[in-house]
């Protein structure tokens, strides 16, 4: 396997946008990555694509044949990949993969979605051999209940507090500030996120990120041609994919194992421990970390899961200001999910296109100083997991 | 007019046995691992001779943790209107088994982590028709 | 790029099984596939799966997941690739990539369908935005009159006949008699065909592939996992996926350019010519053609656009029977879409387990003797082309 | 009682002009490529500057070839009952353009590949309130 490097990222913002097509986001992040690659629509040899369940893609999830139409067919290879919210983040392993492998010198990775309105179901199959269905019924549950869970038990076991929790979201806010394409650029205060209605004890509507429509996306190169556009180009360190593990004690239906040990999102931790390996880094290094936002909790439960910090040191980190672009272990300088939204099958792209952002040191207001080394994640339905690695 | 009568939320989740309520799952007899529902073979990587049989769960557990749901979930799930919180948790059973339920509590608020809980089959909803409909819940004491 | 051999194949039955899930489906394939690699589940090193529209995956299109959940969750990546109905065909590539790449040892792929009842609709996404929508409700145009409109243009300019046309229907079916797998196994006479009742004119009822149910896994490997288990493996010759061209003649929306020249299918001429360059073959040494039979006309219209014969030619290559499994080009040898129904985003894998059960000398009375190269090929909802080739 | 309307199948697809019907589309000043529908940009992807302009394309034609839909299409396509069959095309127009529509002449068997065909719009369907609803077509002489 070759070197692979980021040569450019592009993005349309994220919000609700009625009166655009997701052609229109698409073309718009394209461009913008292509430009920002310097290198013209013929030469882009593959794509992947990040598969959606909602839109686009003739409905079959063939979000990348959507967007080689609109740029013009040239006969090139197309990946689409289903992975629910980690499609963005598969996609961008198989784009890696094709480059590394030595496959193509120019593969396009992208992601785009128009979310529906209302609450997205878990499962689309309304059938009782479909354990989220199971789920569905007979225990009335979705998705965020499991944040609530989780987060409850922590709050038990470490006595996370309440203040600590809106915190996070304070601080993702602060961040989206400097963000021009961010959904919510306003700052909130820790009354503003103490005072939305409880939605999933003990997670607040300010602590659980909505949903938007956005694209992103991503051109990935050789060493070679990295080097004919730019003397430091950003670095794929590692890209990698996984799946949870049997004895993973997060159920998936309507129940699993009484897991020997704590066990969470092994998905999540299986990916990035094999990240760092692939990268030959340790947690140490990383100057920033993306991670899958979609409630406050996971900015306490990942970076511990992943070895990032001490069990139940994640709350004193916060506290602390640690996490902040200018602390010890900067989390999503960005904004996050929580002041994005989540456009599912884009962020595993966004967040890529922050990390080379704040590696270039082109992140403004929001940038984390001397950043060298970024960790992104995402986590998807079926147990996806996929974290990515890029340095300077 | 019809009779209201009760019909469980889905087939061969629960039973009302003999000696109380039950989940109806299987378990592995090679490696022990137990599945709720039932699996139709051994889902455990190092099991290498899967060898199902039905097993019964329940009825006591541990609550190792619980939200309140206080939005009205969307479908398909259904609850009786006007909507009310309810809290859910994941319970720790004997068998080694950890499973997702409603807690039933009078006070969802009241739930606590940690405490012991009991199998009970209650009503999740009344269907239009005025049939109700029942699923397996976790009654804490 | 290092070479990949197919170690194991298997297969579920084509048919309704309304009896089964999905998942029964699947199981039984994958089973089969590790059955005949000896290789335990434990060893798979990562999947790549068709991604299905209509069945399992949790309405995510997340099919390779649903797998690994039943066999057992290890941890390993999983690929779920939409391609329309050339899923199978990218998956397939997907997989082959990541072993020839170097990354992993022993891969799974696999694709498994269960039909919805009726025909299905070629897109599912209801906006004037999306132009197959666009095209059904202003035309009234199902795919199967794309067949149509290519057939009656090839009668006029060949002349080809009615009994040209049933007489490769009848062909599949004495083909499919002596296969276990396919759903129709019994003998058609040219009557019972141009008796069928007209579907899309020229093509009739017996003349266009029924939707079926179905599962195909195939395991592959190393070279140096191949040769512990055999001395004498069924190599992975070259695999391959391309898009069609923006000067290609067959309207994917409402319009497309007057080509310069006959230019069709340019998705599968793409993908097959890259795949005869990428193996060093060409068309004269192919033993074997498992190509996508949607409807006879396929048959006559792919082998010349891919050089395996010469323009006009195929009509008189099926009259004197050389497209019959001892013939000097034999065409879906399995019996094809026309015999099994289709199982959309299994029938990519579908042909490469009969490919490697032609070429291991293990196909009973449909042999093709002395088979050392096979290709297949299929075509998929947005323009997406797959080919694979096998040599022994 | 609400007086029959026409509405056209979709916006934006079809116009009766002073000089007859045509198809609504554009075209690309840089590359000349022709499109229909409307695009957004110009998808040559030899073209590197995209200009386009709308463009009205029609009414010869020529048929390149044909079909007979013998079946109902399933939806979302609509047809008046009882179902009869109808003839669908690919027209190349001198502009550049491969269309797809239904060919519309008084027996569909007696449509011929190569035969020259002009730009109508005709009713496609009688809504269930009775209103006409039309669509492109071309018919051969
Ligand atoms: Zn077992
Ligand atoms: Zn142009």
């Amino acid at each position: 396997m070759r070197e692979v490097a980021v040569l450019g990222v592009g993005m349309h913002p994220w919000g609700k946008f009625a009166d655009k097509s997701i052609t229109d986001l698409s073309r718009t992040a394209v461009e913008a990555a292509l430009k920002d690659a310097n290198v013209a629509w013929p030469e882009i040899e593959a794509v992947s694509a990040a598969s959606s369940r909602f839109s686009g893609g003739k409905g079959w999830g063939l979000n990348g044949n959507d967007i080689v139409e609109e740029m013009g067919s040239t006969g090139i290879p197309v990946y689409n990949l289903s992975a629910g919210c980690a499609a963005g983040g598969n996609a961008f392993n198989i784009g890696y993969t094709l480059v590394a492998s030595g496959l193509y010198d120019k593969v396009l990775v992208f992601g785009a979605e128009k979310m529906p309105k209302g609450m997205i179901q878990t499962s689309g199959v309304e059938e009782e051999t479909d354990p989220e269905y199971l789920r569905q019924v007979s225990v009335g549950m979705p998705g965020p209940a499991f944040w609530g869970m989780l987060c409850s038990q922590r709050m038990a076991e470490y006595g996370t507090t309440e203040e600590q929790l809106a915190r996070i979201a304070v601080k993702a806010h602060d961040n989206a500030v400097h963000n021009e394409y961010a959904r919510f650029r306003k700052k909130f205060t820790l009354e503003d996120v103490l005072n939305s209605n409880m939605v999933s004890y003990p997670l607040r509507l300010y602590e659980i990120c909505p949903i938007s429509d956005g694209a992103a996306a991503v051109v990935l190169c050789s060493a070679e041609e990295a080097r004919k556009h730019t003397t430091d180009p950003v670095w794929v360190a590692a890209s990698t994919v996984a799946t949870y593990r049997y004895d993973d004690g997060i159920p998936r239906g309507l129940a699993s194992v009484v897991p020997p040990a704590r066990t969470h999102h092994s998905e999540a931790k299986l990916a990035v421990s094999k990240a760092f390996d692939d990268a030959s880094l340790a947690p140490k290094d990383v100057s920033l970390v993306e991670l899958q936002d979609n409630t406050v909790y996971y900015e306490l439960a990942f970076p511990e899961e992943w070895g990032l910090c001490e069990p139940g040191e994640a709350e004193s980190l916060v506290e602390k200001g640690e996490t902040t672009p200018v602390g010890s272990l900067p989390i999503n300088p960005s904004g996050g999910f929580l002041s994005f939204g989540e456009a599912t099958t884009a962020m595993g792209v966004f967040q890529v296109c922050e990390l080379a952002w704040q590696l270039r040191g082109e992140a403004g207001e929001r940038q984390v100083p001397n950043a060298k080394v970024g960790l992104a994640q995402t986590l998807g339905l079926g147990g996806n997991g996929t974290a990515t690695i890029l340095k300077r | 007019m019809t009779t209201p009568t009760t019909t469980p939320v889905a087939e061969g989740l629960f039973a009302e046995t003999a000696a109380g309520p039950r989940l109806l799952g299987s378990k592995c007899t090679t490696c022990e691992t137990p599945y709720f529902p039932k699996a139709a073979i051994c889902h455990n990587p190092n099991c290498n001779d899967s060898k199902l049989e039905d097993a019964e769960f329940g009825p006591h557990g541990k609550l190792w943790s619980y939200t309140v749901q206080y939005y009205p979930p969307p479908p398909p799930a259904k609850y009786d209107e006007p909507y009310k919180p309810y809290a859910i948790g994941l319970i720790d059973l004997p068998e080694g088994l950890r499973v997702l339920a409603q807690v039933s509590t009078v006070d969802p608020e009241s739930t606590v982590g940690g405490a012991d809980v009991e199998l009970v089959i209650e009503r999740l909803y009344t269907s239009p028709e005025g049939n109700e409909v029942t699923t397996f819940k976790f009654r804490q004491s």
